[in-house]
């Protein structure tokens, strides 16, 4: 395991007071906590917005803490969702009096965490509402299983409701602009090498020098299919397709696309892979309206990258363009 | 059985002593089918039990186990953290005001714990979850004379039965049928805890 | 060599491509060249700003054209100078009439390649003036060698002579900044693993497991010392003070900060070594004007990162707040 | 010696198969003192060189020389493609116009080209660039009767004792004595362009 790091036990710790001590004017860290919150929190009046995890997937989610997107960010360990009490300080911090609005990526652990959170602030009187992120089209999507995983489409859902609550919207408001992108919002990975949690030391799964794994999760959780490395262009129109099939369109459609890096692969091969998906969306005769790429959602040093698409209308146009002071995110 | 308050620190004690000692395996479980933290969290939040029930002292049972619930919810984290934490809860609202409890009202603490994981992890006998070793020793609880040595290869069994198990709740569903063949991890930290409990009423 | 590549030979071009098509309201390519231009390029009256190099740096140096920046970026192949004729097309598409200003990071390639082309730009009427950045200070400074490197400091110069620029200064005016921005500009870096061009297919060098290489260079040139991993603590600290030793301070003087990730190093990463450099600052009485975190100046896939400090004077700080709209860099 | 047209393009042609060949080779020289990319771009741009040649047909020597330096500065690229660039560039205007070059034109014209090398790249003799092998066959040219087999052995002994020294010039001086024991890159590319002279000279 090769990292700069002091502790494996103490990166997280670290890491927080890294990033809070890298914004100063922007971010604070609530004392005693896992808690990065935004400066000037809580705003009176306007609905606070939490995300959180575990840690390693960096920027999310401190990096969306901003005007405009998140008032909080709860860190956990490691690939480890923040406990109740963490998430639930957390709440309290940005809660302004119009409520709090929870945003939770779909596993077991963050759904049971932030659920408990919330019953815990509901009983201290705070309002909270939730909107559980599952935009992995690699996973089944049942009632009877886990369904789907929340990976990187989780930052438009930052980005939309955040901006829907910067316009002082009410926790319902937010709430359904949040379904709304969670409707909308549909993702893909794929991955090339694994990654090493620190206090693990040992890579979390293993691929042979010609294997790729299609579907992985951030976590490195398995995918649809692992197989061997075939050029750029079929692994962005193979994602790209999935997600396509996955959600209907019609010709016109208009959307916003995001090509992430997952940890270690770099910006010129996300490049190569945006190409082909312009080129594929273009052919399906849908429109894109905005490209971002970049490292949004990582999975600490994996190797790999995912494609998310959002479905856009004249509302989510308009939010996706409103202001953004987020360090990781500014528009 | 009896479990005493020294008995249920005992308790603890011998769990904690077992996840340290097996933090690498736990995690090495969580490789195959989730994602290399289990040993991590479990150890931590057994860390943090012991240092406060180390630096407390104690009038009930119940009082011991709602600090390892709080402990443990407030530590751990992941899916195992909210869950462990819920069953010691559950466990300790049950077993409420008890300085010593017996076997019968151990047994029926033990359907309640059972029953908090069900309701908090929306998950079912059979879907390779940490159940999968909590529902059978509670079942043993419920119908019989508990000895030592039965509760411990009951734990033992149903850990390692786990194995046969395909997972569909919990992160190791995404590994879909690439999840039969290796033990739950989550099974595995309970199995750790009832053979320290068969190691206490021995 | 895992990569998400169509083929070796063809990443510059897949990239160039995917870049613009990911920006197209932005970025524009100027047909035939590998020249990536701001689409309003050229801009009329306005000193136009070019900066280029070998690929494999990404986001440099194409994420930085834009309003406040670059007005043209030119890509040669991965690790490797673009030509003079390439160069020379990035002159010629964004001479508004005001002259142009070359940004060169000091390699005997990029400098030779970039002098030729201003020769030929010169020969065709079209005013040029200059910039060597040489920021590196793992790399001896003397007149008896290649000299210093230029590393990610480059940034800091394409951030303040294009606010300069912007702001309607003349070429003498963007080009006094430029050198003072030069001269108060210091970086070093450090990696853990090196990295692979694709077309050579093997790692450009071998680090042990546990192994680090401190002061190298952005294409994996050697370092000042190859030694046993420790802690990001005491690589920061190492970075750090090499770096204030080399330019006076003064307690009280103030200074912009870039942490700056080589390829695969964990956000997550960055910001533990951020903290330090903090730290490390605080304790010298050198104020931290601004903090900057992320991948600006790559290597391809290296683990690693650079630290940079830049001396700031009013006029610096002013032209570091100035708004920037370049895809890699929004202020 | 005399060299005709012909000749020219038979050298390129010889020099672009060696170059072909070597191309990893020339890498891996590059990847130890360097950045791995000599024999990528050395094979590149010797590609383009031949591409051009074979579509255009020739009246002079010069002209040849001419097409193949703006190949060579259009297509190679980092600090060799400028440098090689410039050498034939010096060439070609050496011979301007020339439809057969003879043996002291030739010397002088090599004159010049190192000359050029040495006002691009601010380098001189010892520094461990191609120069390294330029100046001693130019020395030799300047100062015999050209004979193949000597040619080929000079450029081939220069290019060898470049292992022997340290660079200070290039991206090779970052690594300083370190940079001692390997042979450079650009000189070995130089010595397959005059070994490549020499079988065309034979
Ligand atoms: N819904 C659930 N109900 C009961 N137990 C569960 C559930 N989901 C997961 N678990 C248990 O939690 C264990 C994983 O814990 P841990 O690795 O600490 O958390 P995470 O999966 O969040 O990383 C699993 O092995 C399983 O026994
Ligand atoms: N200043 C210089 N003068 C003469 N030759 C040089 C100079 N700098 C570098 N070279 C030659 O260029 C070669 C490197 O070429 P190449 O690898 O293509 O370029 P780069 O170093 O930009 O990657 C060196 O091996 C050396 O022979
Ligand atoms: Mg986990
Ligand atoms: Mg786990
Ligand atoms: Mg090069
Ligand atoms: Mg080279």
């Amino acid at each position: 395991m090769k990292k700069i790091i002091n502790d494996p036990n103490r990166v997280v710790e670290d890491m927080v007071n890294g990033m809070v001590q890298a914004f100063p004017n922007q971010l604070k860290r609530i004392p005693g906590t896992m808690v990065i919150s935004r400066q000037e929190a809580p705003v009176k009046n306007k609905v606070g917005l939490v995300s959180g995890g575990g840690s390693g997937h960096e920027p999310a989610h401190a990096g969306y803490v901003g005007k405009g997107m998140l008032d909080a960010a709860v860190a956990g360990e490691v690939f480890t969702s923040p406990t109740p009490d963490q998430v639930l300080e957390a709440i309290k911090a940005v809660d302004g009096g119009a409520g709090v609005f929870l945003i939770i990526k779909n596993y077991t652990g963050d759904v049971l965490n932030f659920e408990m959170a919330a019953e815990l602030a509901e009983a201290e009187g705070i309002q909270v509402e939730k909107v559980i992120v599952n935009d992995d089209v690699a996973v089944e999507d049942s009632d009877f299983t886990t369904g789907r995983r929340g990976i990187a489409g989780t930052i438009f859902v930052h980005k939309l409701a955040g901006a829907k609550a910067e316009q002082g919207a009410t926790l319902q408001e937010v709430k359904v602009i949040a379904d709304k992108v969670v409707q909308n919002v549909r993702s893909m990975g794929m991955a090339l090498t694994p990654c090493t949690v620190p206090a693990a030391g040992k890579p979390s799964f293993n691929l042979e020098e010609n294997e790729m794994e299609i579907g992985i999760g951030i976590h490195g959780e398995a995918g649809i299919e692992r197989k061997e490395i075939s050029t750029a262009d079929e692994i962005a129109e193979e994602l790209t397709m999935k997600i396509i099939e996955d959600l209907p369109y019609q010709s016109g459609d208009e959307v916003a696309v995001m090509i992430n890096g997952l940890g270690s692969t770099p910006e010129m091969e996300l490049y190569i892979v945006s190409r082909k998906v312009q080129e594929v969306l273009k052919e399906k005769g849908i429109q894109v309206y905005q490209t971002f790429v970049g490292e949004f959602m990582t999975s600490l040093e994996m190797a790999g990258c995912s494609v998310t698409l959002l479905k856009l209308d004249n509302e989510l146009k308009e939010l996706l363009h409103a202001e953004s002071l987020a360090p990781a995110f500014r528009v | 059985m009896e479990l005493t308050i020294e008995d249920t620190i005992k308790w603890m004690q011998l769990t904690n002593d077992k996840i340290q000692k097996n933090k690498e395996h736990l995690t090495a479980l969580d490789q195959v089918i989730g994602d290399s933290d289990h040993g991590i969290n479990m150890a931590r939040g057994f860390q943090e039990v012991m240092k406060k029930l180390d630096a407390a002292t104690y009038e009930t049972v119940s009082d011991v186990m709602k600090d390892v619930a709080m402990t443990l919810m407030s530590k751990v984290g992941g899916a195992a953290g909210p869950l462990y934490g819920t069953a010691f809860l559950k466990l300790s609202m049950s077993l409420k005001d008890s300085q010593k409890v017996d076997e019968s009202s151990f047994a029926k603490a033990l359907e309640e714990a059972v029953q908090g994981i069900i309701m908090r992890g929306k998950a079912n006998a059979g879907e390779k979850t940490m159940l999968d070793v909590w529902i059978p020793v509670q079942d043993y609880f419920s119908a019989n004379n508990v000895k030592a040595d039965e509760l411990e290869t009951i734990a033992k069994t149903a850990m390692e039965q786990t194995k046969e198990l395909k997972a569909t709740k919990g992160r190791a569903s995404y590994f879909k049928d690439k999840s039969i063949g290796h033990i739950d991890p989550g099974s595995a930290s309970s199995y750790y805890l009832f053979t320290s409990l068969a190691e206490v009423i021995e």
